[in-house]
């Protein structure tokens, strides 16, 4: 469990490297400056945010708030990281590993939103969505809540994890606007590709490193015989994900795109997270081939609604956390109709509720910080306009 | 037959890229370079701040044959400046002969 | 035992890393490309392989043709993965941790071949590989097989992972040629320098990470003991052997070479993976040091022979995993001369075998997909003639 | 313990990574080989060092040398790695995870004195550091010796690693002097910047990653509750330190500068390690905020004494280690005024050992293989005047 | 003196430089450029497929003597062209002068 | 005016640049180029030991007005040479006109 914990840690630099990996040099160190900052302040307001749920004072009033809300939570341990400390592993380490979940719902957006968000604003929208959104969400399944009650099963955060970070990176990227040079004058749709593909390849290898404790670890137990085949139907699915979008990919494009190869692994991954521990291998395999299929369509599809999300984060974290969220209804030991109707619910239910608070959480945002860098900044790269350096100081660089 | 260096913004390139193929200008060659010039940038490493005057520049260079040179000119002086200082420059060099490789040809047509 | 297959999992990374960092920049995307390919692609027909052997119809089948070859491999459970389920972990992660095994035999021709061959044709390879060969010789040693029956030992693989992996690479890099500008007009060798170091230190650092996994893993039960000395020889096998190439290269060529330390730390871990758990420390430092020396010398001795391996696995893999199967007869527990030529024997038919299956796969793909890919595209690099893609698309290169 | 072990291993990758970040890439590869360096030889001094410690012969002389010098230490397993081998693993474990410490004092002086040391003159440094300084002063504390006689306290290595590390770091770069263009005509500091932040700041969270390693390991027993608390006390002070370095350093210099959250990160590490396991959650919080101010004040220091550390290693091992040992005193389980006196001797006296004796180490070196590489060396780049290679050989540099 | 600046593919550096050396220029100075001309490049990229006009090509800057201009670029043409669109130029600018910085020699001498 | 080419060792750069602030010269351009010439440079990899006439120097590219021209070449010889093998070579070439993109200025004026 505390090695799960560091593997989850570890998914940080995954996705650092992934995001980092797949935009243009000149906005390096403006990806990793959020990251840090993710990690950083994610854990230490989960920290207080923790401490307070145990004290009545504040307790009472963020449940009040909820309450007020209509959505039951009524027990006093009814927030985030503390509801099932009652298994084999200590307080601390729950604490720790829900930290280290949580920062990741603002990792999700901050790939999307790269190369174009201005920091404070991104800063101040990851607080809020950190701090407020994610552990409301959490609360209703994890925390013992309504969908909870209701029977909703997400296993590992497809929806609970995934998909609030991408509903967060989508109605962002939509408020964003394009990277300029992204689409042309006729809106086609143009290739800004990523400048260091290893790093990028590297992330993905080290994101499916860390799946194996954010699965792994999500068993929140020793019992070894499920926790390995948590694993292994993890392994399955981001395998049969990176083989669906590399072959699919291309049979549509007639090329073997690395990038497409690398999203199917993610799609794979978040598909199969809801239903980790319900799934055989087989299921697991077709939920991983589905999902690198989706994950295709997915980004073909960003790209056609005239968003630009430069890492595919909304293709592999919102569409793949549905599509696994969905085929707990359709595969594996808990498949059938109601199942299926109370995914679907649940999707619904925290996608309404994340669209309309990352607007709202946007509109303050864009009223107080501002959201976009302006235009010159944008094409001097947020390396240099944001933060005054450089990311590869040495190298001679290229990018047009 | 003239060539035609201009030293430009980075982030000017693509319009100018665009002005140039509007006057028939298709056939250039670039690279990076680092300019040293009245433009100084800020910048802050481990708590030294400092401004540096050599900054990342884009050199252009195109060959013409006379006719061209003129628009040429204009197309890149109309769509690099942005007022500031550091809009870079444009020099015209002599230049003798041309060969296009492929075939052999010599002269202005070697050009386009 | 979770942890040790997720360490042998990142193993992966820790070969893409050392292979594209020894490599040219123009072939980095084909690289990445063909290590994804063998970890997911290996994981999946792991998957149907270990799945069918546990169903009457595909196990008669295969086990039959072995069987019709003469090698006694009777038991229902002969084949992998399931043959040693008896300890204190689950038959899923012995599938996984044998799976991620599985896939390294063909990772380790993908660095040899790397920079010239063509992707369908490697990945046809691969495919028969890791589906048919690498489980065959399993078989014959971890399955139980006739090997087993005779006293052949081999802890971790120096013989059934790394040299079969090195017959493989010799006998591709034998009937592929060298890269274009390895040896001049005359013959001599030239050097093509890999475009970067730092990742492929960082790879080095990550196998080595993983060989904890690898052989501590492979003692297949929670003894602390007997782990705990594993890694301990391990790791010292591993440093004697980067100190002894380090300076023997020194001493022969007048520099600090980074590559051949590289270099030596592998040889050093594969040539301990045999009989990690018989040696003592000192003996561990013993095999890393000669496993040191080997190394630089068997590098030299694959440009005699005009062939041409970019990352040195032939060196590396084959000849020093021979060295190490041969140590177990040689220094530690089990030394002796009747163990030496037991190990003799096995290494000679488990080579034979390898060259004659590489021999009859590699004239299949080269009469399909054909081997190598032309001229034109091997000086243009594979990554725009394969991929259509550049590894650093921002960074102004400089390579000849 | 045995994955602690691991996880230490890789902090070496993290050391690595962000020494190769942070400075030129023409010094590359010569930071790279002293890592490996570092690490190899490292264990094999210890693997000899721990086995005489082992039988009389040499324990008897290298304790008589000891105790000449009036330091009573007169158990015969006195020495490292043996002492507290009563707990829950085995030697063997044991062994190795100090053998991985114990090369972490010369990497962090590798960090500081890169770019114009001699290669020969550090690896002769690291070998007489690593095999004589470092046992001796930990034998001290961790032997049993006479500070841990007086209750000095030091949880996972605040003073005994980082600061021995550190007190080397000062001095040599003292003695070395700054590197070329560092300083302009009238002593003003000018800026380096590091090539590749991106590989320096996946240092930072492999380093992060490691001190899971570093602090959960130093529990030395699997009591899990304790475990789990340092790991929280651990990753809240990285959090805290992060944070704390980058909003300090804006207020002070105007920029979000990503070098000083990675710095913070670290000296947050440095602090909490030597009372992980004394702090609640809010003491390691304020230890981690006071770090972070304090790693950036001490690297401003530094500028000011004119002494040139590239990586910041003085402010994040020596000042963050002296702080966090003095923490202990003042914050947490054991706070007092007699703890506080303790510990600021302990500081005193180990930081007087490691001055002098890098003072004579350092003369020595000086006066068989000097310690400055010249003038043409250094401007060219170690990595070509000293190892005839170059890190990237394919891309197009840019350096002044 | 002539200023000899060859755009070239960068496949066919090997062969050129070993022409060059063929007829005893042994000193030039080269760099890679982007070049924009007529040949394009297919790539596909997440799924966008597009082509560029826009390819890495090498540049070489030879300064040579009067009698060594028709060798120099007799062997250029004659390696780098592959026949297909894209084989790039040869330019021939005048020089007036030449140092070697070594010497301080200048003129003809300080070319070889 | 004139464009002066010099290409020098990096290592020399710093006073170069210096030297030409000394003589008012504050405007320039430079990238890094691959020399091949007469200095040879001791590689080994992997244990194959080779000497290359391939190494990295950099191009400094200076347009002047005539009064300039011997200035800026007496500070480049005076600071740029080691009087080892490989120091470099200084080239003048004439050049017809300059612009300043900013104002769109041209002459002499547009070099200052
Ligand atoms: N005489 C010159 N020779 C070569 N490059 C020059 C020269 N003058 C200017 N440049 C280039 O033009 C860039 C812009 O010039 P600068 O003086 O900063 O701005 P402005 O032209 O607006 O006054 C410089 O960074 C440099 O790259
Ligand atoms: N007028 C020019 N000025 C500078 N570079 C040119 C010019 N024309 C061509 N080039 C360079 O030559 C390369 C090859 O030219 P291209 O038109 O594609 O092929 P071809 O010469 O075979 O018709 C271009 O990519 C560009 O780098
Ligand atoms: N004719 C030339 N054209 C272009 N570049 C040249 C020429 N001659 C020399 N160079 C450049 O000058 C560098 C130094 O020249 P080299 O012959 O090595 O030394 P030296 O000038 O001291 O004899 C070469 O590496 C090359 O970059």
């Amino acid at each position: 469990m505390m090695v799960c914990t560091a593997l989850v840690f570890f998914m940080h630099l995954g996705f650092s490297f992934l995001e980092i990996g797949l935009t243009r040099q000149k906005n390096t160190i403006n990806i990793l400056f959020k990251n840090f900052f993710v990690i950083t302040v994610g854990l230490l307001l989960y920290c207080i945010g923790g401490f307070n749920l145990m004290y009545p004072g504040f307790e009472d009033g963020d449940m009040g708030l909820l309450k007020f809300a209509g959505f039951g939570i009524t027990a006093p341990e009814g927030g985030m990281g503390f509801g099932y400390a009652d298994g084999g592993y200590t307080w601390w380490t729950d604490f720790l590993f829900q930290g280290m979940f949580a920062a990741t719902a603002a990792t999700i957006v901050s790939g999307a939103v790269a190369e174009r968000i201005k920091l404070k604003g991104f800063m101040l929208f990851a607080v809020l969505y950190v701090g407020l959104i994610y552990p409301i969400v959490g609360a209703w399944k994890w925390g013992g809540g309504f969908l909870d009650a209701w029977g909703f099963y997400d296993f590992a955060g497809s929806t609970l994890v995934h998909s609030v970070g991408g509903w967060g990176a989508l109605i962002t990227i939509y408020l964003l606007g394009a990277r300029i040079g992204k689409f042309d004058k006729d809106g086609k749709p143009k290739a800004l590709p990523g400048h260091n593909l290893p790093i990028a390849s590297a992330g993905v290898f080290i994101l499916w490193l860390g799946w194996f404790g954010f699965n792994g670890g999500s068993v929140l137990s020793a019992d070894p015989e499920l926790t390995s085949l948590t694993l292994v139907t993890t392994s399955l699915a981001a395998a049969a994900g990176g083989v669906a979008a590399t072959f699919f990919s291309n049979l549509l494009y007639k090329n073997y795109d690395l990038t497409m190869f690398m999203n199917g692994v993610l799609g794979g991954l978040v598909g199969i997270t809801a239903g980790a521990d319900q799934m055989s291998p087989t299921d697991a395999i077709l939920i991983g081939l589905i999902a690198g299929v989706v994950v295709v369509l997915g980004i073909a599809l960003i790209d056609k609604l005239k968003l630009d999300d430069p890492v595919g984060a909304v293709a592999v974290h919102l569409i793949c956390g549905i599509w696994g969220t969905l085929a707990v209804g359709i595969f594996g030991a808990m498949a059938g109709f109601d199942q299926f109707l109370v995914q679907l619910i649940g999707v619904g239910i925290v996608g309404a509720f994340c669209v309309i608070s990352s607007f709202i959480i946007l509109t303050i945002v864009k009223a107080t910080t501002g959201l976009r860098v302006d235009k010159e900044e944008e094409l001097n790269g947020l390396d240099l306009s944001e933060h005054g350096m450089e990311a590869y100081a040495d190298f001679r660089t290229n990018e047009s | 037959m003239k060539k035609i260096e201009a030293i430009i913004r980075k982030s000017k390139f693509d319009e100018v890229k665009e002005a140039l193929h509007g006057v028939e200008v298709n056939f250039f060659s670039y690279w990076d370079v680092t300019g040293v010039g009245n433009e100084k940038e800020g910048h802050v490493y481990r708590g030294i701040s400092y401004s540096t005057s050599e900054i990342q520049r884009r050199y252009l260079s195109i060959i013409v044959s006379e006719p061209f040179v003129e628009k040429t000119i204009n197309a890149i002086l109309s769509t690099a400046a942005s007022g500031k200082v550091g809009d870079g420059k444009i020099f015209i060099l002599p230049v003798e002969e041309a060969y296009r490789i492929r075939t052999g040809e010599k002269g202005n047509d070697s050009l386009n």
